[in-house]
């Protein structure tokens, strides 16, 4: 946590006052977020607190499970359910919330066996009631909470954890290439709700990944042991998979898998607040799950909120059109910021609400030129430091802030939040001042000239130069930015062509290396996330975001197998950020953390416009409990820090 | 006895197509649009990629002569317009600042342009204050601070050459195919029969988007241009071609061909000097009517984004930035695009009918 | 006033077109006696049709008429055509009731969609309030007069399965259904050759005696006027030449056109060429409600070219 | 008749074929289409290539076949009714295609019966009153429909639609009924958001219906049989419904197959602007995904209904035209 935090925190504390109480809020900077600051239970902080220390003994269940001949919901809720400190008010239960698909991930965070805190750095225990690393952080011993069950009421174990990792993840059907996360882990059973993760090298970061990712460690066996080939018979799986309609059992399970942030599209049981009640092209509908394992501070089992209708609403527009009208309870997916006037229009017409979030994303852009290009000329080129400075000096971040964000964004290269134990303010500004002067100097200096005068630069050797850009407008307005961008680029002499592509097709040919130049935004900003998966900044990853040096994270990944290796630099790099997730020396781990983004400021790998944009967050009025800013992304999985099981209706 | 004229059939079907009023006026537009599209460089105030930062989003600006006294100008004159974000509803307010007036001023040097890209020139029709900060947007501006109006001229060079271009290529391979299919009969006619039918039983638009989704995304704008042109035509032709073919059919037997084919004169001579002459009028007349397919196919594929890529306006393109629920409640103005491609469509449609009725020899003269 | 069925008064037609005002018919002035056949003879354009056409009322909108029709029908009201409403009921009465009308065109003269027993019946029940199966018999019954062998099952046909012949024998039975008091005969024979011509003139001829009605049948053809006709009507341009009885007129006609006409008709056997030739300009006109007034027009011209 | 039908069945069989080809040619179009990406993607990561999944991919595409025989595997699986799997939904096209067709069809046909509506009685109106005002304000009217582009149809509709009905945005139910089984208002709330997608398609298809149905009728009205029927006193409305339109009429019936394709193509892009569930948006998002065999298959299938619907077109003309009938028995 940051100083500044603990300060905040010591200031509001008074002795005698009861942690639960409602009265005192923890208020967190969360960097300059454009003076935005969070406002919440001071209880979210820290690990959650169970009914029996708070000394709640009885509990209450929603209408809705009446009379549906379920066990009472003291025998449904673990033997001592966490208890969930409501943002503003206790909540009452029922409401049907409509959202859609695309937000359905937001509404419905997974739970996991931890979970982030607000402060998006601290991880908590969830499922899990403690843990524990051993000193040279290559052994975590867990233990899960006692009676924790699925969402079919089976009891949730480890047999659960250890069929995920061993029977999917490290099942070469399953999962081809192994993860990294998960190579050479080794997981022990001590009893039903104790296991043991023996890692080759120390993780003191491994709980992180588990409270962001974790659907890789909860699949329920006692559903998917039918589709696999370890545990039932071949040919009955291959009639399920074909009245289910895939190709085989692995294709079913990545199905769950691949989409992570959709785990329910296979209806499997899960632990998270709702469950699929059912499934229609147009509409998925969930239900409250009724062995949920949090209670409020009443003892009144959560959510409040009894089902949900998620809509498909495939264009974005739409999207727009129907928050703004207030005919959805929850939106912020795919709400652009270009769109506020328009959404802050229905606020005063349509009965919603409209709160103004920021998203981690260090940069809404990271526009990235792929240093392995096949082409031999280009990738020389992106190669050149030189010339991705000149890229990065020739935009006008803050025409670009003023044209996109209204002037509420920050003008800045790819790196982490303010707020990160990681941050220095030269990181973000570094080659992002507009000087078309300096660029053109530089691509000069590389030998680009506009030799025939057509007001365009040719390549050294009087061969036309011309940039291709493809990528998907998904989640920041890349569109209209690189409209801008290119258009600063045109202005220094550069050809550039631009076209959106599918997000599926981008992954392809990202990650094998297809793609010349592309953009994405640029998350993994913040410390749940970097000292892990510090991607946009290291060649280690092979992803759609990653585009600009996809051989050199086939090196890596391959142990020098396939892919080329990188320069010395680059391999500096690889070391460090190995070094960055594995000491455990927090004094070196920050200070291995700035000198890969030191070295990326430098060399500008990847360049980025504007950051901490505002998010907007839509609700309608009549959803309470919802936090008023905070930090949206993927880092912390957009809402898991704010409890959305505590958002309910004021009938 | 009443008095009677001798016409020839040119003056009668120049008589009939005048006493088409609507078709006229239709022309009489299309020349208007087609001039513009011509001279848009020139005409058009601002470039289109030309920003104006100071005016995001900004409405059309009244364009007036009478100022804040009621004094009437001679000089039509915008007054400056002040851009506050509010902070409440971050919406972009523009306040007209009655003290400063910008006369419009007429062939000012402005942003430089190449005309047709075959010679540097900085004269634009009009303009207001050309090197200080006033400006005037007559269609307002879009999201990033364009002109709208001058993206609208520039759009229309592309969706009418466009048009005009597709159909080019449809009549040449309607005509030849339809034409042979016609004459020669036997194998090559039930060949071409066969695949009109086909491609007739296709629906087009899927089969565009297919192909120009495939269109590879380093070609350069004005290549991916006749990509999408060509694409256009390549489905086009079939009805042309069946009408052409059944015009041979009926005509192959006529006299005036036998006479030809007797003397001697080759296929492709008879064809071409004898047979297409003898509904000419007619090819004209369903390529007029096949024009409008083109722009709105256009349309239709950038508007999907697999059409035309930026920096190439054309309406299609400018009608995707404009899109969605957001344009028609803050900024109806950017649907503008829409309005001239209504108004072309319409044209060529009128345009068509008169020529029809006009080349038409059997359609009579009468009052209207 | 003489007691004759129709009697024509100074009528007078124009046509308008983008030319100006086209006059096919100026001052025509005739009767037609009652139970007689009345031939009007002329060439084509010489507005016999455009005559024929004015009685039922069925020029083009674009057609102005002044002048004045009566007809006189036995047990009935005198009625002023010419003063009658289109939607007026007595004109829909008169249509197919007291007159009706054979056309030139046989081949188009019926839908091709429909049935003709239909299409005979409905002329029934246009007019008399009868159950269909009744108007169907009586159908059956009128074509079986116009000699159409076993008209069950010919009813039953399309027109398009039909000979020339046997359609304007359908249009004949279709026309006198409904015992009309006037037959108009719109050059019938023009279309059909020449002995089914003859066969078509005999029945006509020999209905009208059955049913004594009146006929008034026009035509170019002299030598059918000397085969059907009592009196005799010479039409030119829009004009009457000269009225008599056929006999008087064919005998020592008294204009000069009437004898050009004369001259130019080898006797009266009929040529085909001649036939030919009729057969274009007569379709020109019994289809050409649209071409008429060209066609006028360029008549006139040659008019003036052959007489100085 | 009945050999009639058996020729034209036959007849379709070549036309199909040459669909297909065409179709399985713009398949194979675009460079790094999402199949041949996927296995790019799963080599390039280093998985060795007698893995189970890549031999399914290659075994179901016949990736390592000369294109004549993905041809025929592809073909083969169509015909046998398996139209394969798609990699941007990771579910069978099949699925995919039913849940949506049904839908395309609904809307296809209420687009046809509404332009019909709509023109034939107009085209009529403004032949009889040929060159009158009506006459011209109509044809402008349908020019104007003919002449704005769909999406911006239904974007305005979908608008207007939404703050004069309170009608949710796009979507053919209401969210409340989404998932309701079928009862009378569920039926109706479809029909409520039904008629934007209808009228904006069939608009589309007015102007020319209206025109070609004037100039019809206009021709007919000149036949002699006219004269006939007026000479025999049938009372003038009852004459022109029962002789000249009737006849004019015969040819529309024939444009049903030249009026699908344009109708599913309108389809296509107001499906995607009003999402509807219908095929047309999954065709844009495959072709954009380049999901070709997805692509391919519904390309495919739209093509045959279109050459079906002709086929019908043809034998219900030949059921009210006595003369095709008769030559063609």
């Amino acid at each position: 946590m940051s100083r500044l935090f603990q300060k905040r925190l010591a200031d509001k504390l008074h002795p005698g006052d009861s942690i639960v109480s409602l009265a005192f809020l923890a208020s967190l900077a969360i960097q300059p977020a454009n003076g935005a600051e969070l406002e919440v239970p001071d209880a979210w902080l820290k690990p959650a607190q169970t009914a029996s220390q708070l000394g709640i003994t009885s509990f209450s269940q929603s209408a809705y499970l009446d009379n549906r001949d379920l066990p009472p919901v003291e025998e449904r809720l673990p033997d001592d359910p966490i208890v969930i400190v409501p943002l503003d008010s206790i909540g009452t239960y029922g409401g049907v919330a409509n959202i859609t698909h695309e937000d359905r991930g937001m509404f419905i965070p997974p739970e996991g066996i931890f979970t982030i805190a607000p402060d998006h750095k601290t991880i908590l225990p969830n499922l899990a009631e403690s843990y524990a690393y051993n000193e040279d952080g290559r052994e975590l011993t867990i233990t899960l909470r006692r009676g924790l069950k699925w969402s079919d009421s089976h009891p949730l174990t480890t047999e659960d954890i250890l069929f995920s990792i061993n029977d999917l993840q490290l099942n070469k059907n399953f999962m081809p290439v192994t993860l990294p996360d998960f190579i050479g882990l080794e997981v022990i059973a001590i009893d039903d709700r104790t296991f043991v993760f023996n890692f080759p090298s120390p993780e003191p970061f491994y709980i992180n990944y588990m409270a962001q990712s974790p659907e890789y460690f909860l699949m329920p066996k006692h559903y998917f042991r039918e589709f696999h080939p370890d545990y039932a018979d071949e040919e009955v799986i291959a009639e399920r998979m074909e009245e289910l309609g895939f190709s085989d059992w692995s294709a079913f399970m990545t199905t769950s898998m691949q989409r992570r942030l959709f785990p329910d599209l296979v209806n499997h049981p899960t632990t998270s607040a709702y469950k699929i009640e059912s499934l229609t092209p147009g509409l998925y509908s969930y239900e409250r799950n009724p062995y949920f394992h949090k209670v409020d501070t009443n003892g009144q089992q959560l959510p409040y909120i009894d089902a949900i209708e998620a809509q498909d609403v495939r264009e974005p527009e739409i999207a727009v059109a129907k928050a703004s009208t207030g005919q959805l309870d929850f939106a912020g997916v795919r709400l652009p910021t270009q769109d506020i006037p328009l959404l802050k229009l229905g606020e005063r017409t349509s009965g919603i609400k409209v709160n103004v979030w920021n998203r981690l994303h260090g940069s809404d852009l990271s526009i990235q030129a792929n240093m392995n290009f096949a082409d031999e000329q280009k990738r020389t080129l992106f190669a050149d430091v030189r010339f991705r400075r000149a890229l990065s000096m020739a935009i006008n971040r803050n025409e670009m802030n003023d044209i996109i964000y209204f002037g509420r964004g920050t003008p800045r290269q790819v790196t982490v939040v303010p707020g990160s134990d990681y941050f220095e303010p030269e990181f973000a500004t570094a080659w992002a001042q507009y000087d078309t002067d300096a660029a053109e100097a530089l691509l000069d200096e590389i030998g680009l000239h506009d030799v025939d005068g057509d007001g365009v630069r040719e390549l050294s050797d009087g061969s036309p130069l011309t940039l291709t850009v493809e990528y998907v407008d998904t989640e920041t307005p890349k569109q209209i930015s690189m409209e801008l961008v290119v258009s600063y680029w045109n202005a220094v002499g550069l050809d550039v062509r631009q076209r959106l592509i599918d997000r599926e097709l981008q992954y392809s040919r990202a990650i094998s290396g297809e793609l010349e130049m592309t953009v994405w935004h640029a998350d993994r900003t913040t410390d749940v996330l970097f000292p892990i998966n510090p991607d946009f900044w290291v060649p280690r990853k092979l992803a759609a975001s990653l585009a600009m040096w996809s051989e050199w994270s086939r090196w890596y990944l391959t142990d020098g197998n396939l892919g080329e290796e990188p320069p010395p630099e680059i391999r500096q790099l690889q070391l460090w950020a190995d070094e960055l997730a594995t000491t455990m020396d927090r004094d070196r781990r920050i200070e291995v953390g700035k000198l890969i983004l030191a070295a990326n400021a430098e060399n500008v790998w990847t360049i980025g416009t504007v950051g901490l944009a505002p998010q907007p967050v839509v609700t309608s009025n009549r959803l309470k409990n919802v936090v008023e800013s905070g930090l949206w992304g993927w880092d912390i999985r957009y809402t898991m820090p704010y409890h959305p099981a505590t958002w309910f209706f004021d009938q | 006895m009443s008095e009677l004229r001798e016409l020839t059939p040119g003056q009668l079907a120049w008589l009939k197509f005048r006493r088409h009023r609507l078709a006229m006026i239709a022309a009489g537009s299309l020349i208007f649009l087609y001039t513009i599209a011509i001279f848009c460089e020139f005409i058009s105030p601002y470039t289109p990629e030309q920003r104006n930062s100071r005016a995001i989003n900004a409405p059309p600006m009244d364009v007036r002569f009478f100022d804040a006294e009621g004094q009437f100008n001679f000089r039509p004159f915008v007054y400056d317009l002040e851009l506050t974000i509010n902070p409440d509803t971050w919406m972009r307010e523009y306040e007209e600042d009655a003290s400063t007036a910008y006369p419009i001023r007429f062939f000012t040097r402005g942003e430089p342009y190449e005309f047709w890209g075959l010679f540097e020139a900085e004269r634009h029709l009009f303009s207001v204050d050309p090197n200080g900060p006033g400006y005037i947007h007559w269609f307002g501006t879009d999201s990033l601070g364009r002109d709208v109006f001058s993206r609208v001229l520039y759009g229309a060079r592309v969706s009418l050459s466009i048009g005009v271009v597709g159909v080019g290529l449809t009549l040449f391979l309607g005509v030849l195919l339809g034409g042979f299919a016609g004459y020669l009969g036997g194998i090559f006619d039930s060949a071409v029969q066969r695949m009109t039918e086909v491609l007739q039983s296709i629906p087009t638009l899927p089969l565009w988007m297919a192909l120009s989704a495939a269109l590879p995304a380093a070609w350069s704008p004005i290549t991916t241009y006749f990509g999408v042109t060509i694409i256009l035509s390549l489905f086009g032709w079939t009805t042309l071609a069946r009408q052409v073919r059944g015009r041979f059919l009926a005509m192959r037997e006529e006299d005036f061909v036998v006479a030809a084919r007797l003397i001697g004169a080759n296929d492709q001579r008879v064809v071409f000097r004898h047979m297409l002459p003898s509904f000419s009028s007619h090819i004209i007349t369903t390529a007029t009517l096949a024009v409008p397919a083109m722009i709105l196919g256009e349309t239709a594929l950038s508007f999907l984004g697999i059409g035309l890529r930026a920096p190439v306006v054309s309406w299609g393109v400018l009608l995707q930035q404009a899109q969605n629920y957001q344009v028609i409640v803050m900024t109806p103005w950017l649907l503008l695009p829409g309005a001239f491609i209504v108004v072309t469509v319409i044209a060529f449609n009128l345009l068509g009918d008169g020529l029809r009725d006009a080349a038409d020899p059997y359609s009579s003269l009468r009052q209207q | 006033m003489t007691d004759s069925l129709l009697s024509i008064r100074g009528l007078s037609v124009e046509f308008k077109t983008e030319l100006g005002l086209v006059r096919a018919l100026s001052e025509v002035s005739f009767e037609v006696p009652r139970n007689s056949v009345t031939a009007v003879v002329g060439e084509s354009g010489s507005g016999k049709s455009v005559t024929s056409n004015a009685i039922l009322r069925l020029l083009p909108d674009t057609a102005q008429s002044s002048g004045e029709i009566e007809l006189n029908p036995q047990d009935g009201e005198p009625v002023i055509i010419t003063s009658l409403d289109e939607r007026d009921p007595q004109m829909q009465n008169l249509r197919g009731g007291l007159v009706s009308m054979v056309f030139q065109e046989p081949m188009t003269a019926l839908s091709p969609v429909h049935r003709i027993g239909d299409q005979v019946a409905e002329a029934v029940l246009c007019h008399r309030d009868v159950s269909p199966d009744v108007a169907w018999a009586e159908a059956a019954a009128m074509l079986e007069q116009v000699g159409l062998a076993d008209a069950e099952s010919k009813m039953r046909m399309f027109p398009f399965e039909f000979s020339g012949g046997m359609r304007q024998r359908v249009v004949i039975a279709m026309a006198l259904i409904c015992h009309p008091q006037l037959l108009i005969c719109d050059e019938p024979t023009t279309a059909l050759d020449v002995t089914i011509q003859a066969e078509i003139l005999v029945l006509i001829k020999s209905l009208q005696r059955k049913l004594n009605n009146s006929v008034l049948f026009i035509t170019h053809d002299l030598g059918v006027v000397a085969q059907i006709a009592d009196r005799v009507v010479v039409m030119y341009n829009g004009q009457v030449m000269e009225i008599g009885s056929v006999r008087q007129v064919l005998k020592n006609p008294q204009h000069p056109y009437t004898m050009h006409l004369l001259s130019s008709m080898p006797g009266a056997a009929t040529d085909f060429r001649e036939k030919n030739k009729n057969w274009s300009d007569g379709a020109a006109i019994g289809a050409g409600t649209f071409l008429v007034e060209a066609d006028a027009g360029r008549k006139i011209r040659e008019f003036r070219e052959l007489s100085p | 008749m009945r050999n009639y039908l058996a020729r034209r069945l036959l007849g379709m069989i070549p036309t199909l074929a040459v669909i297909s080809v065409l179709v399985f040619i713009i398949i194979q179009l675009p460079e790094g289409d999402i199949v041949t990406s996927t296995l790019d993607r799963l080599s390039a990561t280093g998985v060795d290539l007698s893995d189970d999944r890549i031999q399914n991919l290659r075994a179901q595409y016949n990736l390592d076949q000369p294109l004549p025989i993905q041809y025929l595997g592809w073909i083969g699986n169509f015909i046998t009714g398996d139209m394969g799997f798609s990699y941007l939904f990771a579910r069978p096209v099949n699925e995919l295609v039913w849940e949506r067709i049904g839908y395309t069809l609904l809307i296809t046909v209420c687009a046809l019966i509404f332009t019909w509506v709509m023109a034939l009685p107009i085209g009529i109106y403004s032949a009889v009153r040929q060159y009158s005002i009506a006459d011209y304000s109509f044809t402008t009217i349908g020019l104007i429909g003919l002449a704005t582009p769909n999406f911006l149809i239904a974007l305005v509709l979908m608008y207007l639609g939404y703050s004069w009905f309170g009608l949710s945005f796009g979507g053919l139910f209401s969210p409340e009924y989404l998932n309701a089984p079928w009862s009378w208002e569920r039926f109706t709330d479809m029909l409520s958001h039904l008629w934007i997608p209808v009228v904006v398609i069939g608009t589309s298809g007015m102007a020319i219906t209206m025109r070609l149905m004037r100039a019809n009728l206009l021709d007919e009205l000149k036949k002699p049989y006219v004269t006939t029927a007026r000479a025999k006193g049938v009372p003038p409305l009852k004459l022109l419904l029962k002789y000249p339109v009737r006849i004019a009429i015969n040819p529309f019936i024939s444009t049903i197959g030249l009026l699908l394709p344009a109708l599913i193509s309108g389809e296509a892009i107001v499906g995607v602007v009003l999402n509807l569930p219908t095929t047309g948006p999954l065709l844009v998002q495959a072709l954009i995904a380049q999901d070709m065999y997805l692509a391919g298959s519904l390309i495919m299938l739209l093509s045959m209904l279109t050459v079906v619907g002709m086929l019908l077109s043809d034998l219900l003309l030949a059921w009210v035209d006595p003369r095709i009938r008769y030559e063609r028995t």
